[in-house]
């Protein structure tokens, strides 16, 4: 090494640790300040004037409060049923949020319309964490969702409001692990968001800090933990209401009723062979040349979905807080899909993984002609009158027989 | 030819110009005037200019360009 | 001296820098960030095939 | 990037009998492009392109004009302009043609091949692919410049292993130390913590401060790219030209274009202005003073296309022509009548810092146009 070299060396060097002492014995002395003012976040309350209604649907919650609390208070409530579910959810006066509540008297809330899929719910089950326990909650299931790359953005800002990842964020009692899932997903989509709120890059930031080589997204982990000053927000409560109790418990006889909806629904369907419903076959599979369309599924690689992924996390949530939870999986029309065997394995893997939890489910997927109940579904793939009242009495005989 | 240049050079350029000065280096001559200095020596002896070897080291004396010309009429 | 002073600067700006903006996004306490609106910048259109 | 400059020192140390420099640069790049850039094939299908027009040209284009070869080498480039501002709605089979031509560094490509054309048209014999390709796709210059000389590139790829010296390593160090402060503290933070908070309520107030905030950040931006491009190509031996140098201190559009991306300002200079300014002045086309300023508009116009052929980035490239014109026909007149027509007997030093001042804010103007806020 010759000598130019050294001089050179030795100058930056000298610079370099200068300037870093400088700023350690700057940063020494701002933080010696800091400690001294710790205190304890501060509790923020949110709360409606108009109590929670004991039925009805909520389709999302960009509603603002009023809708974040129509779910806690459903969380809350243990006589109340709360129902998850997507595109299902439509206006069937059997559609169990109606039936239940209307025919039955036990009240019933629906939380959710299409792309409300496995990650949303996990993520409005962890701001309503300290409600679950006990509480009565149905999640239906489609088959579709598997077909996505999970949850999309549009449907995470309808579905985990700000009010909701500031609570996660705040909860000292939420592991770690469960925050980690929601930065994950935040840093796998942050293209597909404008921009992102103070919040969401937190849990990006932590995200980074414990999965990915970010030294700088490590060191603000660390402050965040250690000085408050720098974790700016408060703890979120929702102040819930108390609600309707269950008036009566007639069992009604779903047999009967059963057979006259699918009677019914064949007379309905009489203008096809697939078992759909005439109006819609009329509108949307017969094709404009006389010719009658048909559709395919793509198989699903169970290692690769993002949303058996997002399944999984869910229930693992759902087994933590031990919660009173079932499933409903829905079918598909085997008379419309023509391959439905290909998405029968992560059927099977996710009735396996009920089974393992121990969660009661019901099981409507078939990929048989044979096996499958014409009026189950109305069209191809959303929930018709038997079906309803398939998914009420499993309900019925889950939480209150 | 040394004083075909240095006139012409002064007319191009509006400034008087001494056979030594570094045309380019005392911003007698710019990216501008060398082109039309060029042209103008094309024209007068009868050579071809190709413009990528308009560049200071062909035009930054009149020593140095009545180099460039002699070569380029020998070729 | 001076050339070592430039030095020194350069490299308190690239620390601080790094510090301010990587690691506590100082934006944050500068900026409120209540009234800021996420949109998706992708549209999802509900499709039933 | 680092692993490859570490390649290169150890390679140098135990290798350099094994395997010569511009092979391993080759190598190192091919693999960068197959691994971090998203379509590599595409770049090599570019690079091939290139190399047969070149060699096609050299063979058997005996013309003086150059206008054919210019099209011909730009042929990609255009398509690839041409098809970012017309939209395919139509489900035709060529739907998906200006995919194609989507290819990082395509301009910068482009304009390397067109220069190392002309440098190299009068010499003799054949340009070898390696140095083309390595010219050519260089990868710290790839995205967004400095524009090379392939004459000067080469020369350096074939010292190679001796250009590798502690002088330069460390002059590549000062040149990354201040590459980092540009780009990720200074440019970053006028963007964070200026530029986006900026409340767009269409006030006078708001175009002006983004306009000056908008042209700090884009020099920050650009000169710390070209900083860190320069030092990644010092730490592996190559002197990539300077490409920023004090621009706000230009005093006229002359100098500003030898102090703001000059690397780009030469290549206009060298292959589009020299030439068309001859052709000009061969012609005797209008006056002497005329035909200057026609050039210098037609040359800052094209830039305004290579940019992209968005309203707002040709405007902003006749913007800069209009001022280039305006000093030209000034500088122009002072000659001429051997004083100054506008400062007059003023004092040398305020007429400096008049014109930094009046240049700074025309810039920052014909920049703001360029940044498309306002069209």
């Amino acid at each position: 090494m010759n000598s130019l070299l050294k001089h050179k060396l030795a100058f930056e060097l000298t610079a370099f640790l200068a300037s870093l002492g400088f700023i350690v014995i700057a940063l020494f002395f701002i933080f010696s300040r800091l400690e001294k003012d710790q205190s304890e976040k501060q509790i923020i309350t949110l709360h409606v004037n108009n109590p929670s209604p004991d039925r009805g649907l909520v389709p999302n919650y960009t509603k603002g409060l009023s809708s974040e609390m129509m779910l806690m208070s459903s969380l809350s409530r243990k006589d109340q049923l709360t129902l998850f579910g997507s595109s299902e959810f439509s206006s069937n006066t059997n559609s169990s949020y109606i039936y239940l509540p209307e025919k039955l008297g036990i009240p019933a809330m629906g939380f959710g319309h299409a792309f409300h899929q496995n990650f949303s719910i996990y993520c409005e089950l962890l701001a309503g964490k300290e409600y679950l326990k006990d509480s009565k909650i149905v999640i239906f299931l489609s088959p579709g969702w598997f077909e996505t790359e999970g949850t999309n953005s549009e449907a995470f800002l309808e579905f985990v409001p700000p009010h909701f990842l500031e609570k996660i964020w705040m909860d000292e009692s939420i592991s770690t692990d469960y925050k980690l899932e929601i930065g994950r997903f935040i840093a796998r989509n942050a293209e597909k968001f404008s921009n992102l709120t103070l919040r969401m890059q937190a849990f990006k930031t932590l995200y980074e800090s414990e999965c990915e080589f970010n030294q700088a997204a490590k060191l603000r982990t660390k402050l965040d933990k250690n000085y408050p000053v720098f974790n700016k927000g408060n703890k979120i409560k929702y102040s819930v209401e108390g609600g309707a109790k269950i008036q009566h418990r007639t069992f009604p006889n779903f047999r009967k009723l059963q057979t006259e909806a699918q009677t019914i629904f064949l007379n309905a369907s009489a203008n096809n062979t697939l078992y759909v419903d005439s109006l819609y076959f009329n509108e949307f599979v017969l094709q404009p040349n006389g010719a009658i369309k048909t559709g395919s599924v793509k198989p699903i690689d169970k290692e690769n979905s993002a949303e058996y992924k997002d399944f999984l996390l869910l229930l693992k949530l759902l087994k933590d807080k031990e919660v009173n939870c079932s499933f409903v999986i829905q079918g598909l029309n085997p008379y419309y899909y023509t391959n439905l065997e290909e998405i029968n394995p992560i059927v099977r893997s996710i009735v396996n993984e009920l089974k393992k939890s121990e969660f009661p489910y019901l099981n409507m997927f078939t990929y048989r002609k044979a096996d499958y109940q014409p009026g189950s579904l109305n069209d191809i793939m959303h929930l018709g009158d038997l079906g309803w009242l398939q998914v009420n009495e499993f309900i019925y005989n889950t939480y209150l027989r | 030819m040394e004083n075909y240049l240095i006139d012409k050079i002064e007319e191009i350029s509006f400034t008087r110009v001494e056979k030594n000065d570094s045309l380019w280096e005392s911003r007698i001559m710019d990216s501008i005037t060398i082109v039309e200095l060029a042209v103008e020596i094309e024209e007068e002896f009868g050579i071809n200019i190709p413009f990528e070897e308009i560049v200071v080291e062909n035009f930054e004396t009149v020593d140095l360009l009545m180099a460039f010309i002699t070569k380029k009429q020998s070729e | 001296m001076k050339k070592w002073f430039y030095k020194f600067l350069v490299y308190t700006t690239l620390i601080i820098g790094y510090l301010f903006l990587y690691v506590l996004n100082v934006e944050e306490f500068i900026y409120d960030q209540k009234d800021i609106q996420v949109k998706s910048t992708v549209d999802f259109v509900y499709q039933q095939f | 990037m680092g692993m490859a400059i570490v390649l290169f020192h150890l390679v140098k140390r135990f290798g350099s009998q094994l395997i010569s420099y511009r092979i391993l640069l080759s190598i190192v790049t091919l693999v960068f492009a197959l691994v971090y850039l998203p379509k590599p094939f595409h770049l090599i299908g570019l690079i091939l392109y290139l190399y047969a027009c070149l060699g096609g040209l050299r063979k058997w284009y005996e013309g003086q004009n150059i206008i054919f070869p210019m099209l011909l080498l730009a042929l990609p480039m255009l398509f690839m302009k041409y098809f970012s501002i017309v939209s395919f709605t139509d489900d035709n089979w060529w739907k998906n043609t200006p995919g194609i031509f989507q290819i990082t560094g395509i301009s910068y490509m482009v304009f390397r091949a067109i220069g190392l054309y002309i440098d190299e048209r009068s010499k003799p014999g054949k340009i070898n692919f390696i140095d083309f390709f390595n010219f050519a796709s260089f990868v710290p210059t790839l995205l967004i410049g400095p524009l090379d000389r392939f004459h000067r590139f080469t020369n350096d790829v074939k010292n190679g292993y001796q250009n590798m010296t502690s002088a330069l390593t460390y002059q590549g160090w000062n040149n990354l130390l201040m590459g980092l402060l540009y780009k990720f503290i200074l440019a970053e933070a006028i963007h964070r913590l200026v530029l986006v908070h900026l409340i767009d309520d269409g006030s006078l107030v708001y175009h002006m401060s983004y306009m000056y905030t908008y042209l700090l950040y884009l020099y920050f931006d650009f000169a710390g790219y070209s900083l860190l491009a320069i030092a990644f190509g010092n730490f592996i031996g190559i002197h990539v030209p300077i490409n920023f140098d004090k621009p706000f201190l230009a005093v006229n559009p002359k100098e500003f274009w030898k102090k703001w991306h000059k690397s780009l300002g030469d290549w206009l200079n060298d292959y589009f202005f020299k030439p068309l300014f001859m052709h000009f002045t061969k012609k005797k086309w209008g006056t002497s003073i005329r035909r200057q300023n026609s050039a210098l508009f037609l040359t800052f116009a094209l830039m305004g296309f290579w940019n992209g052929f968005e309203l707002h980035y040709i405007i902003s490239g006749m913007l800069f022509g209009v001022y280039s014109v305006i000093h030209n026909y000034y500088f122009y007149q002072c000659k001429k009548q051997k004083r100054d027509v506008v400062f007059g007997k003023l004092n040398e030093r305020w007429i400096r810092i008049i014109s930094i001042v009046i240049m700074f804010h025309a810039v920052a103007f014909a920049i703001y146009i360029f940044s498309g806020k306002l069209f």
